[in-house]
Formats: C-alpha cells, structure tokens, sequence
C-alpha cells in the first residue's frame, strides 16, 4: 500500500518527506488513542440544529412515502402501483436488487479487503458495514411490498403448515429468502462483532442514558486476552465465510431473473454479471458516505483523507471496467444469438422510448467512471467522487430498471407488450431511500463510526523505512 | 476467583513494558495463570510472551456448519417428501436447487455458530461486576494480578519500575 | 444364431401425454369473444374496469389475439387465436413459486392454482411464457368497494372460489365441471365420458372452435383433432408440453 | 359425431328436474318460483351441491336461441345453450352469456315509478294497484285511435297480446322496431324478397352448404339476424366437410368482425355493392358461356371496377373461383343496404344468387319457414314508418304511448326527432326494465321483469331451417318489485271492464299463454307430442319451446328473378363531406349490452378496444391529417356531430371513416351512462326504397378537436401489433 511518489529518484528533504507522508496517510499520521477516542466520542455527540431538521424531515418522509404509502397499498392492493400485464415485477423489484447491491459494498470492504489486508480500509470497515445492514432492511421492505399478500409472508419461512406442507425449495424466491436471510444475519453479527471493543470505548467515556446503552451493547467486554483472541477469531471466520455468502446472495437474486424462461433473462452470466453490478453500486455508495461523513461530522477530515478516496476510486475504476466487460459479454451472446424475441428485446431496450436510460446507464457506469477515475488527482477529491458515485448510482438503478420492469415488456406474446410506468412505487422507493438516510444519520450518533481500536492497530503497524536515499512506507503484519 | 477480592492492575503504555513486566512478574513467581492482560488492542499472546490462548470458536463454527448443512439436507431431500407436489415437471427432490439450499444453511450455522462462540468462550454477556478501569480502551495495555501475589508491595515497585503508569489495587467494579 | 437387439423403451418427455386436452381451430375461430363472456361467467371472473383494463390488467383468463399482415389494401387480419392457459405437462410456472400454490395435478395432470395459498409474488405470471395468468391488482370483487357487486353477486358460481386482491388466478380447464363430472360418475359406478361435460368456453364457442376432452384416449374426438396435421403447439420448442392444440391454416 | 350424442345425453340429464317439476305442479307463474336462500341453508327440495337447470329462451336480440339457465338457491348461476333448439343448438353469443349481468344488474327499475320525464330515475315509487289504475285509466279514457304501442322488435308473446288488446280496443297495431333491425335493414331484404324470391319473407341463406360464399356488407357473424346460427353455419361451411374448405369472400368498405374472417376482403367503394354483384354475375355468365341476362350484361365490368375502386382482375379473379366452385352463395346485408340504392343491391345479389341457380339447392337461397303459431311474416317496422309514427306524435295523434323492449331516444338517429316528439305526447309509460333514456324521458316506468324472470315465448324469424317458437320461463323469481308487463295490461284490461275486460279475459299471461299455444296440442311433426294443454305446456317449459322436427324451408323460383332487370348504379350520399361514414353495430354490445360490466370489458374482436366508442381511420389518411391514434376528432355530416377518439385501423379504405353503435347512453345505468358516443347523432334522415335508413349513404367531414387525447382502453399490445415504439424497424 506505499504510496510512492519519489518513482523518479529526486530525494526530498528528509524532514518535509516525512511530513508529507504523515499528511496523506492516516496509518502514518498517528495520535493518541485517548485522543481518537475523544475525537469520535465528539463527533457522535456533537448535532447540530441542521442534523435535527434533515432527521426530521427524513422522519415525515419515512413516516408518509414508507408506511402510509405502503398502508394504503396494502389496503387497495397492487392496483395503486404501476404493476400491470407484463410488467408483474417493477420497482419493487429494481429496489431490492438495488439495495442488495448497496449492501454488497459494505461486506466487499470489511472481508475482502480484510482477508487481503489492503490496511486503508481500517477506517471506513464500519461505515461500510452499516450500510450492509441498512441496505438489507430497506431491500427487505422493497420485497415485502412487492408482494400481493404481504400479510402471508411467513408462508415463505421455512416452516410448514398445519399439513406438512413446506414452502417449495425449487424455487429461486425461496433461496433468495434464505440466502437474504443468511446474508443479513452474517453481515449483521459482523457489524457487530467488530463493533464490540469500541462500544465498550463509548461506555467507558459516556454517562447518563447513553452509559446503559453501550452497557448493554458492550456485553461486559474488556479486552482480555481470551476475549481478544475469541474475537479475532471469530472475525476471520466471517471475514472469509461472508464472501461466499456475498457473492451467493447476488448470484442468487440475479437467479430469480436467469431462471426465467424469458428473452433477456435466460442468461448464464447473470450471476457474476450483477456481482459485479452490486460492487460497482455499493462502492460508488461507500464514496457517497464517506464524502458526507467526512464533509458533516466532527473530526472526520482527520481520518477520511483523500488517499482513501483515491483508493476507493481505483477499486472503483476496476470494478466499472469488469462492469463493462460483464455487460457486453451478456450483450455479445444475447445479440449474437439471433433468437428473434431476444432481438426485439435489445432492440425495444435502446430504440424503445425509454432507450434514453439505456444511453444514460452506458454514460453513468462506464463512459464516466473511466473518464474521471484514471486521474489519481481527480479521484483524490472527495466532491468528484462523490459526484461520480452518485452517477454510477443512478447508472446502476437504471441497470435494474431495464433488466426488470423494461425487459418484462418483451416476451414471447407480442399480443400483451405493454410499457411500465410507475404508480406509488416512487413514493416507497424514496421511502426506503429516505429510511436508509434516516437510520445511517440515527447510527451515526449512536455507535462510533470509526473502529478507532483497528485504526491505532493500523498506525502501529506502518512506519517508515529507508532503502538508500528513498523513504517507503512499510507494514509489519500484526496479527 | 471472586469479585471481593482486590487485584493489582498495572497499565502500560507500551507493549515493551508491559512484556518485560510479565517476564519479571513470573520470575517474582506470579503464575501466569494468575495474570490477565487486558488492553484496548489485540495484542497478540506471541508479543507479549504469554501462552496461548485456547479458544472454542473454530470449533463451534464446524459444529454449526455441520448442523447447518444437516437442516439444509432435511429442507430440501426430506421436507418435499412430507406432502409431495410435482412442479415443473422436475423430480421431487432435485439436487441442483438442493446444492443452493444446502449452502446457505450452512453458511448460515457456520456464522450463526461462530458469533454464538464469542458469547459462550467470552461469557458475554456479562453485567456483573468487573475489574477493569476506563483507561485500557485508551490503547493501554494493563496487567492484572488476579491470584493474592507473593509480596504486593514489591509487586507493585517492581511494575512501577518497569514502567507502569499506574499500579493500583483494584476491586470488582460495575463497568 | 443371432439374438434380437432389444432396446428398452424410452418416453420421451413429448411423448407423455397428458390427460385432458383441447384444440381450438383458428380457422373457425371468429373472434366473437363468446369464450371470453362465458368463462367470465362461469369462473367468477372480475371485471376491472376502462383505466385498469387499459393498463394491462384485464382479468380475462382466456383472450383472442390477432395481429395484422401487410399494409392497405393488401392487408390482412391473422386468423382469430384464443389464447388460454396452455396447460402444460411441464409447465414453467410452477417451479418458481415458493408458496407451491401453482402446482401440478398427478392426478388430473392439470395445472393448477391454489389461490388460498398464492402470497402473489407474481413469479409464476413472468414466467409463464404463454402470458396467460391474471392478477388481482385490487379488490375487485368487494362489495364494500364496489356496492353494483352486492347484487351482481348472486351470479357468482358457488364451486368457484371469489379471489380477493394479491392473487393469482388463471385457466383451470373448468376443474369444477371436471370434479363435478367425475363425481357424478363415480356416484354411478362408471368412468367419465369424454363429451359429457365440456369447459364453459367450448361450451359456448358458436363456431365450435373449441374442442375439450380426454386427449389420453385416442378415440375421442380432442384426440383425433389433436393428432391432426394442421395442428401446432404454441412455443413448443420451450419444451413445457402444452396440452392445448392449435389446428392452423386453412 | 360421437360429441353430439353425448351432449344429447348432458340435456337429459340437466333438464330432468326441470320436467317433473313443471309436470307436477302445473303452471301458475307463483308456483314455479324458487326463492333465493343463503348458501349455507338448503331448502330440502334441493340437493347439497346440485343445481337446477331450466330452459327459456334468450332475449338479448331478436334471434330466439333457446337457453338453459343453472340455477341454485333460487339465483341464476350460468346462461348455457339449449342443444336442442335448432336455431342455436347448445351454443351462445356473448351477448347471451352476459345475460345475467342485466338480470343482476345494480342499476335496474327496481319499483313502478311516476318518473314525470326527469333527467334521473326518480324513485317515486307507486304501489302496482296504482300503476295498474293508471294504465286502466289511459286505456279506458283515451280515444282508442290515440293509444300507441312501441314494442321491441322480437316478435313474441307480448307483441301478440298487445296486437290482440289493439285490435279489439280499435287501437293501430302496435309497431315493433329495434336499432339492429334498423342497421340490419330487415324491411329492405323483406321487399328485395318479395320482389326476387316472389314472396316476403325473411331469405334463408344456406351458409353450411355453399362451398363458395361471397357476401356483400352481411356482417353476418356479428349481430346480423341470427349471428350465432350464422357462426354454426360458417363452421360447417368452412369444416363441416372434411373434403373440401369453404372460401369466403366478403366485399366491404371496412373490414369487419365478419371480413376479418374472408379468404379474401374486397374493400370497394361503399354504395357500388350491387355494381360489383351484377359485374361478377356477367363475368361468371361469359365464363360458363351461354346468355348473359339482361340485369347483368348492362353492366361493363372495368368501368364497374374502377367504380368500386378495384382492379379488373379482382372481379375476374372472383367470378373465376365462383365457376370452379361447386355451391356458390351470394349473401346481401348491412351496410350494402342501408345505401339510397340498397333495395336495389339487394336485388342485384339475390339475381347473382339466381344466376348461380342456386335457389332451393342445398348451400343456395330458400325462404325462412314461419314461427308454428304464426300467420304471416311480420317483419318490424323501418326507419321510414318510424318517421311516420312520430309524425303522429308530434301532430297530436298520439295521446297515450306505451312503450316496451325498445329505446328509440337512443336507437333511433337523433335527426328524426324522436325525443322531441315524444315530449309532445301527452302521456307516456314505459315498462322498461332499465332506466333508459326512453324510459327516464316518460311519465310512468313500470318495469318488467327481466327476460330470465318472465314467461312467453319468441318467434324464430331465420337462423333454423325448422320453423321454432323458442320458449321462456322464469328461472328465477324476480329480484325486484317488478310485474310482466303482459300480466300489468291483463289486469289494466280487466279493471278498464267492457271491451277491454272481454279482450283480455285471461286469468294471467300463462293463461294468455297456453290460450296461444293450444293450436299445437296434438302435432305430430314437433319436437315433442302433448295431447293436452298443461302437459304440453309442461313440455314446452322443459324443452324450452316447440320446434317442427323436419325442416320446412320453400324454395323460390330463379325465372322471375332472372327475368327482372335490376340497375342499382352508384348510390347516392348525402352531405359535402370528404369521407364516406359508415356505422357498424359493436359485435359484443350491440344495441343495448352496454349496460353490463362483462359486455363492456369484451375487447371488440376486430379493434380490442374496450369500454369505449372509437372511430376507425386509415392510418395513411390520418397521417395525411395529421392525426394519431387516440386523438379527438369530430365527424360532422349534415344531420350532427359527433366527437370520439380515433383508432388508426389498418384495414379500412381510406376514403372511410367507420364508428361503433351501441355507446354514447346518456341513462342506462353506471356502466352505460356517459361512456363513448353515439353514432346515430350523425345520421341523416335518408331513406332507400324499400324505407331502411340509408345509415351508410352519408359523406361527413372530420375535423381536429384539439382535445387532449383519449386513450383507448385496448386488450391489444400497440408496441407488439403495431411495433409503436419500436423505432423504425423491428
């Protein structure tokens, strides 16, 4: 992970060498724990009246777009959304996949780049994490509205009914149900499991409410040696069992769509396809929060720097081009395939009159990452970044708004092709959006957004090396 | 080990002194079973000279994936032949989706398993009273002598001139 | 001395065949819509009204589909193709549901709909290649809803279930006349009859487009149509076995 | 075929409950009545699950198909075909299935009203001792000669009870009129029948037999005269021997719900039907040598086809395929006779069908057998006597109209001012059984039963070879305060006393019933032998009427057909407008569905569109004006106006602009009420010879709106059918 700039020999001035080191790298640039402890201590406590009024807002928004939308639909039924004949699946569905792909980031940093070591992810495991878990609440709710009887819904628990009768494992719903379920569990103890020591750091430094709360949630830990070792090594259990579960999850909601006899869907590369298209959503997510953590919050500019959005960006420039790869590969076979539904499909996706969003998914998840992020300055700045993982965001949507509701238009009974549009499903999806806002911006001040313990583990573990005349950051493995 | 009892508790700033002072303590004849460290870090049992820790987390979560895989094999070979339904035309008990089901379930007891280990070989949780002070989760690494030492006064000189910030008789305390 | 070869008898899966079948001619076919009504009528079919029934969510369980050849003036209608639940021996509908509420009948060899079970994931209506499955996008049938339904249901069929919202619902080749039939039969100690009962579509189809009957027995008259050389199956090549027979061309 | 036997044996079985009740009980109309109960509670002459079938007679339209209605508890659960009446043997429309919809529907008179001509229903509700003392009153106190009656056009029971109280009270004779009569141009096929085949009649056309059919505007598979015995017909022609497939040519401006069905549609000029018909006769003629009449050879066949706006080979190519085939038929109707030059159309193609020397062979032309108990053919009235009755309407003739089964407010076109002379009558009772527009425009509704809850019987004008009287019962006992209107006049008859007690002196209309019924006790030939009256009447009920069992068809002869010169030219059309107008009867509404929610949500077959009026284009014409689909358009003529949205149609000349009747109710009920337009709004008051409503010899010119679009309600896929957003090429 060296960061070396002297590639051309020009020795700098020792001192201001270091100096400049210690500026951009965070493992570099170390402080006190006592004092990173006080700084996310403050950063959780500290609320401005600005906070309160977008948590308010947030709060109506959730309260009106998510349950009451919600209420009257289930109320009314499916009719009040934009569901019809073929379009069964809209929305609803573009959100789950959207919100399971925003979660997929979350579990690419904490366990892939732990089991790689990549040492730049110590301060934003967690932020990352977070949005696992509150990516899979609201890809729980999209799911569950999207249901016709969603007061039936325990009737796809695996359990059976009073006649023996299980729910049917042939079908992709029912691994997805699992798999989910799997998923959310998994990534949620992993939330926490690292969570442990720094919630017995608020402990030790709160009073008042906030005391018992982390009483609670601390469970009593201390940081014996047993308890360290137990942790550690539970913790890399899950950091390598998640990924499988990782890639099982997405593989197995782009399965609901490959399983169907359907022009488009029938697709071998699906799998790894939205893999890819979940990491390329859920990273350009990270950046988001990462730009706004750093950009609102107390004491944030001190550990998200812009190396860590530099490498993020890189990650993130890969993961686009894999992106790119995997999109026309499925393109390539369908095109090539001749298959005369299969033609009309590709056809309807970029002459059609939505064939704009098509243009725009290219343009977002392609034409502009690669644009922006081969520039390591560029990728450096965290409004960029933003910028761009907002776009990609938007991209990635429309991805799985032409994959479903767009797609389904096209079958094999030219007779019923109808267009999608929308109904109350806009109103639940911003719900959602607003919900996964709302519960980020509630965990922010309430559990410590930087795991500081990985973090000072992290700075004793980078130091500064000379080989001749050039300076090199270099890593002792701790662990 | 009982929570009246008062303990000696030496923090450390640094990995150096603390490891010096467990070789010393256990020349002072202080066993190690008898210390604990307790530090706002994972410092590992090899850098500090102490044995190592035994820990029943790997196991459980075999055991888990193990009882995982069985709940998946019963989902999808035993549970279609309680109220058979023909779909699709496909066998009753098809292996390909059977192979998914089987997976996730046993994902799902590895990691089910594997967190429920932590609890059980921590003993969390756990609100009783215990012996600890605020300062470890400031990165400090403190050495706690939990059986009655030998001689607590030279203990405590030998410790504070190693380097101890503080050595101080502790007792069992509510976190 | 040689010894005869023997190879053991293979089915192929074509080669099943199904139990009840029906054919429909398109030839004659003249697109009256009187199926349409009638299975309206006998399956309590709901109607949903101008803006829902523009939008795609039409109920009707079986439609007549035509399309156009040519431009003016040598423009052409195709001929009149019902299209209904296709029945098919594997059908791709039932396999995606994780409720099992499509499932296939081993006894009637019928696709079934179980609608008390259907949590309306609405897997089974995408994946059905022949589009024939139809929603319950709302209450439609609630008299608290829609007060005309108080009085228009007194028509209702006692043997058919009144679907509420969120479920699925589709063609069941009238199971209810099938039940009926056989427990008449049953009750006499004899089998079924083909012809003795038929689906309320064929029932009132004026141009007798509409054949239904046990394409199992090879005398019947479904059978004999079925095995005609005009006759085609829709999508055959997704290999789902419809066991419904289209007599083609003139 | 196997089937038939079968089915035979599924009526046996379905109606046998029906006859041992009838048998048992006799027939007082109380006494035949099931009530409704819960489900949950059965009545102990009911089995647990079974239900109880009995036959009546379909009165939707005109035709007479027999029913058979599944009952339980007391509720009419499904409509079936009765397989043994021969006009529609076990088959139905969809009309006929949704008969229940206007039995339970929600917006139905529900009690005698004193309405006094209110916008709305009033829900002034009288006791029927009152409705009665009030049409006893107009019958009594009213100059005989001032009483009209408007009645449906099915010739039934009430229409004879009727006819018998007028002629005794010195009353005109009722008139029987309806729109589809008007669009069918019934008067128009009566004179050219008089006049070709020697004597009125309703023609019989042997569509299962003829192996070659060229029709000329006959929508016959939609709603003309007997479309489900047409459709049978059809399927035999087309199936019914294995050896040969019929061929089907149909000549229209538009392609029809029927054309959509030809081998080959011909879309000619509208108005030069009878040119073609004569120019096909003389290349036929030339064809198989010999003389050419002389209605034929004064037709030139190239200035004919340029005419028509065809090319010459089309016609030789036709008349080509008529000489190879073995039993051509040429059928006339529709639009091809509501022309100035219709009768003469007529004409021209029944001389084609002389000249095909088809006339009483076997897939040729016969005339239709008359009904078992009637005189003559009583064909209903035309446009033209229409024009007349109101006529006297307006001049004060008419004191006291009594109208029954028919709307004219809405049937009959707007221009011949039918509303406004009924304001004029001094008093009007309607005993319509929805709240129509007639019926709101009147001082008293007293409604009668629905069709399914009456008794009476219908007269089968064609659609059988046998001559049929198509029976009716209640099978169910009615859901509202209603009264059959013949049981209302009996006893208006019977409190008026003297001359109108003696006319009517029936204890009830079963009585008036078996009085019209008794002539056939003891026929041998019918479908049934009763020696006497109540086991007859008992029968009748069971087998859902009494039909002769061979059939009865008379052959006309072809000399004086031949010997006829017909000229019908080129018709004539009223207006200065760019494009021929032609209005069609909405195959699934016809004149009156559009007061049941099913009929409504039947895509129409040919446009699927649904709940809705649309007006067809071409689309090269549309896009010459700059019109889309769902776009507002007004047609102007010289009679009105009238605004829908457009639906390009890609099969429809382009100098024709064509609209569905059947829309457009102002009343009528929700499902009816303020849905589509009408296209009676436009038609002119133009007559053709035999006094039809030329309804198709209009031009009308068709102007933008400007209004925002009105989408279609279509079952069709505009993306899938048409490729609309599809780009240019998919």
């Amino acid at each position: 992970m060296a960061d070396n700039q002297n590639r051309n020999g020009v020795a700098h001035d020792n001192g201001s060498h270091e100096e400049h080191f210690r500026e951009k790298h965070l493992m570099l640039d170390p402080m006190p724990r006592g004092k990173m402890n006080e700084m996310v201590m403050d950063a959780m406590h500290t609320t401005s009246w600005k906070f309160w009024l977008v948590f308010g807002m947030l709060a109506a928004l959730v309260a009106y777009a998510l349950f009451y939308k919600w209420g009257v639909m289930i109320l009314e039924g499916l009719g009040v959304a934009g569901v019809n004949r073929p379009a069964y699946w809209g929305i609803f569905l573009v959100n789950t996949v959207f919100w399971i792909g925003i979660s997929h980031a979350g579990t690419f940093i904490s366990a892939i780049l732990r089991v790689f070591k990549a040492e730049y992810r110590r301060p934003f495991t967690r932020a990352a994490e977070l949005m696992t878990t509150f990516g899979l609440i609201q890809a729980g709710f999209s799911i569950f509205m999207h249901m016709g009887r969603v007061w039936l819904s325990y009737w796809l628990m695996p359990i059976p009914n009073q006649r023996e009768l299980w729910p049917n494992f042939h079908s992709p719903l029912s691994w997805d149900l699992l798999a989910i379920t799997t998923y959310l569990l998994g990534s949620t103890m992993y939330l926490f499991l690292p969570l442990i020591p720094d919630l017995a750091m608020a402990r030790d430094r709160s009073d008042g409410w906030r005391k018992t709360f982390y009483k609670v949630l601390a469970l009593g830990f201390r940081g014996t040696e047993g308890e360290w070792v137990h942790l550690r090594n539970a913790m890399n259990i899950f950091a390598f069992a998640i990924i499988p579960v990782m890639f099982s999850v997405h593989t197995i909601v782009s399965w609901d769509f490959a399983m169907a006899t359907r022009p488009g869907w029938s697709s071998t590369v699906f799998g790894p396809y939205f893999v890819i298209g979940a990491l390329h959503s859920g990273m350009g997510a990270v950046v988001m929060v990462l730009a706004v953590v750093r950009g609102t919050m107390k004491n944030m500019k001190y550990f998200i720097r812009p190396e860590h959005f530099e490498a993020i960006g890189k990650l993130m420039l890969i993961i686009s081009m894999s992106w790119g790869y995997f999109f026309f590969n499925d393109y390539l076979v369908q095109w090539y395939g001749g298959d005369k539904w299969t033609k009309q499909l590709l056809h309807w996706h970029e002459a059609g009159p939505m064939g704009w969003m098509w243009f725009a998914m290219l343009l977002f998840n392609v034409v502009i990452p690669w644009g922006v992020l081969w520039n390591r300055k560029w990728r450096s700045m965290p409004w960029l970044l933003f910028t761009v993982g907002l776009l990609i965001n938007v991209g990635m949507w429309f991805e799985r708004y032409i994959i479903i509701p767009i797609s389904l238009t096209i079958n094999r009974m030219p007779f019923t092709w109808r267009l999608y549009e929308p109904g109350i499903e806009v109103w639940l999806g911003i719900g959602t959006l607003a919900f996964f806002i709302l519960l980020y911006m509630a965990a922010s001040k309430l559990i410590p957004l930087i795991p500081v313990w990985e973090v000072q583990e992290g700075q004793m573990a980078h130091s500064l090396k000379k080989f001749g005349r050039e300076t090199v950051v270099t890593v002792s493995e701790l662990e | 080990m009982t929570a009246e009892e008062k303990s000696i508790l030496a923090v450390f700033a640094d990995i150096d002194p603390a490891a010096d002072a467990i070789e010393q303590l256990r020349l002072l004849g202080v066993h190690d079973d008898c210390m604990n460290v307790i530090s706002g870090i994972p410092v590992t049992e090899a850098m500090l000279g102490r044995p190592s820790q035994w820990t029943n987390v790997p196991r459980l979560a075999l055991g888990g994936a193990i009882a995982g895989f069985l709940v998946g094999v019963f989902l999808s070979f035993i549970t279609p032949d309680m109220y058979t339904i023909l779909v699709g035309g496909q066998p009753f008990t098809p292996v390909p989706p059977a192979v998914i089901v089987v997976f996730e379930m046993t994902m799902l007891g590895m990691l089910l398993s594997t967190f429920l280990g932590v609890f059980l070989d921590s003993y969390f949780p756990s609100y009783r009273p215990m012996k600890y002070i605020p300062e470890i989760s400031d990165g400090k690494i403190a050495i706690l002598i939990e059986c009655p030492p030998p001689d607590e006064q030279k203990v405590t000189d030998l410790l504070k001139k190693l380097g101890a910030e503080s050595v101080q008789l502790t007792e069992a305390q509510h976190l | 001395m040689t010894t005869e070869l023997k190879i053991p008898e293979y089915k192929l899966a074509e080669e099943e065949s199904g139990k009840w079948g029906m054919v429909v001619d398109t030839d004659l076919c003249t697109g009256c819509q009187a199926c349409v009504a009638a299975c309206a009528m006998e399956n309590n079919i709901p109607y949903v009204g101008e803006e829902d029934a523009a939008y795609g969510r039409s109920m009707h369980w079986i439609r007549t589909e035509r399309f156009w050849e040519g431009e003016y003036p040598e423009v052409r209608m195709t001929d009149y193709q019902p299209m209904l639940c296709q029945q098919c021996g594997h059908a791709p509908c039932e396999p995606v549901c994780p409720a099992f509420a499509t499932v296939h009948s081993q006894s009637e060899k019928l696709n079934l709909q179980v609608y008390n079970r259907c949590v309306g994931t609405r897997y089974c209506a995408n994946n059905c290649p022949y589009q024939v499955r139809s929603f319950n996008w709302r209450d439609y049938q609630d008299p608290r809803l829609r007060p005309e339904i108080t009085i228009l249901a007194n028509q209702f069929n006692p043997d058919v279930t009144v679907r509420r919202r969120g479920v699925m619902e589709k063609c069941t080749f009238c199971i209810q006349r099938i039940h009926k039939a056989q427990d008449l039969a049953k009750s006499e100690g004899r089998e079924v009859e083909d012809g003795e009962f038929t689906t309320a579509c064929a029932q009132a189809c004026p141009a007798n487009a509409i054949t239904f009957g046990r394409i199992d027995h090879p005398e019947t008259l479904v059978s004999q149509l079925a095995h005609s050389s005009r006759g085609v199956h829709h999508l055959e090549e997704l290999g789902t076995l419809p066991r419904v027979t289209y007599l083609k061309g003139g | 075929m196997s089937k038939q036997i079968s089915r035979r044996d599924f009526l046996k079985l379905a109606t046998a409950g029906a006859a041992t009740t009838a048998v048992l009980t006799g027939c007082g109309p109380a006494s035949r009545y099931v009530e409704r109960e819960p489900y949950q509670r059965m009545p102990e002459y009911t089995y647990n699950g079974l239900s109880t079938y009995y036959a009546t007679a379909c009165r939707e339209c005109a035709a007479g198909c027999g029913l058979v209605v599944r009952t339980m508890q007391g509720r009419a659960i499904k409509v079936e075909g009765n397989a043994n009446n021969p006009v529609n043997l076990g088959k139905t429309c969809a009309r006929g299935q949704a008969t229940l919809q206007g039995l339970y529907n929600p917006d139905r008179v529900e009690n005698p009203t004193r309405q006094n001509r209110g916008a709305a229903l009033s829900g002034d509700a009288l006791e029927w001792d009152a409705a009665i003392q009030i049409i006893s009153d107009a019958l009594k106190n009213t100059d005989p000669a001032g009483i009209a009656f408007l009645m449906g056009m099915a010739p039934d029971h009430l229409f004879d009870l009727v006819s018998d109280l007028a002629k005794a009270i010195g009353a005109p004779a009722p008139l029987r009129f309806g729109a589809l009569g008007m669009f069918e141009a019934r008067a128009t096929l009566g004179r050219a029948a008089e006049t070709m085949l020697g004597r009125s009649a309703m023609p019989f056309f042997d569509l299962a037999n003829a192996d070659m059919v060229l029709s000329f505007g006959a929508n016959f598979l939609e709603t003309w005269l007997s479309p489900v015995a047409f459709t049978r017909d059809f399927s035999k022609m087309r199936r019914g021997n294995p050896k040969r497939r019929g061929y089907f040519i149909q000549f229209e401006a538009r392609m029809s719900q029927t054309a959509s069905k030809a081998d080959e549609w011909i879309p000619i000029r509208p108005g030069t039907e009878g040119l073609v018909a004569l120019a096909i006769g003389r290349l036929v003629a030339e064809l198989k040598g010999g003389s050419v009449p002389a209605s034929f050879s004064s037709v030139d066949p190239l200035e004919v086809a340029s005419t028509a706006g065809i090319k010459l080979e089309t016609l030789e190519h036709v008349a080509q395929l008529v000489v190879g085939s073995q039993a051509p038929l040429a059928i006339p109707g529709g639009a091809a006779l509501g022309q100035s030059n219709g009768l003469a159309t007529a004409e021209s193609v029944l001389a084609l069908n002389a000249l095909f020397g088809n006339f009483g062979i076997p897939g040729g032309v016969f005339l239709s057998p008359l009904s078992p108990n009637q005189d003559a053919y009583h064909r209903p009235a035309s446009a033209r006597e229409m024009t007349d009755f109101i006529a006297k309407m307006e001049d004060g003739t008419i004191k006291v109209l009594f109208v029954h089964g028919v709307n004219p407010v809405f049937e009959l076109p707007a221009s011949l001012g039918f509303a406004e002379a009924l304001a004029t009558v001094p008093q009007v009772i309607s005993f319509a059984t929805f709240p129509d527009e007639t019926a709101l425009a009147s001082d008293y509704i007293f409604p009668d039963h629905h069709g399914l809850e009456s008794w009476g019987y219908q007269r089968v004008v064609t659609g059988s070879s046998q001559p049929v009287l198509s029976g009716a019962q209640p099978v169910v006992s009615p859901y509202f305060n209603t009264r059959a209107t013949a049981d209302a006049l009996i006893a208006a008859a019977q409190l008026a006393g003297g001359k109108f007690a003696e006319a009517m002196p029936f204890a009830d209309e079963v009585a008036f019933l078996q009085g019209k019924l008794a002539a056939l006790v003891g026929e041998p030939d019918g479908s049934f032998f009763a020696p006497e009256i109540n086991t007859f009447t008992a029968y009748f009920q069971q087998h859902g009427g009494w039909w002769m069992t061979a059939p009865a068809l008379s052959s006309p002869s072809a000399s004086n057909a031949l010997a006829r010169t017909v000229s019908p030219g080129v018709a004539e059309f009223a207006g200065n407008g760019e494009f021929f107008f032609l209005p069609f009867v909405s195959p699934t509404l016809a004149d009156a569905g559009a007061n049941k929610p099913w009929l409504q949500e039947l895509p129409d077959p040919t446009t699927t569109v649904m709940w809705n009026t649309w007006i067809e284009m071409n689309p090269q014409t549309a896009q010459v004006m700059g019109i889309d689909n769902d776009d507002v358009v007004e047609i102007v003529s010289e009679a009105g106006r009238v605004e829908a949205p457009v639906y390009l149609y890609p099969a429809i000349r382009p100098d024709v602009i064509a609209m569905p009747f059947g829309q457009g109710h102002t009343a009528y009920g929700r499902f009816a009420a303020g849905r589509g337009t009408n296209p009676a709004d436009v038609l002119g008051v133009r007559f053709n010879e035999a006094g039809d409503l030329a309804f198709a010899g209009m031009k009308v010119e068709v102007r933008k709106t400007g209004k925002k679009p009105q989408v279609l309600s279509r079952l069709e896929s505009r993306i899938g059918v048409y490729g609309e957003g599809m780009g240019e090429e998919h």
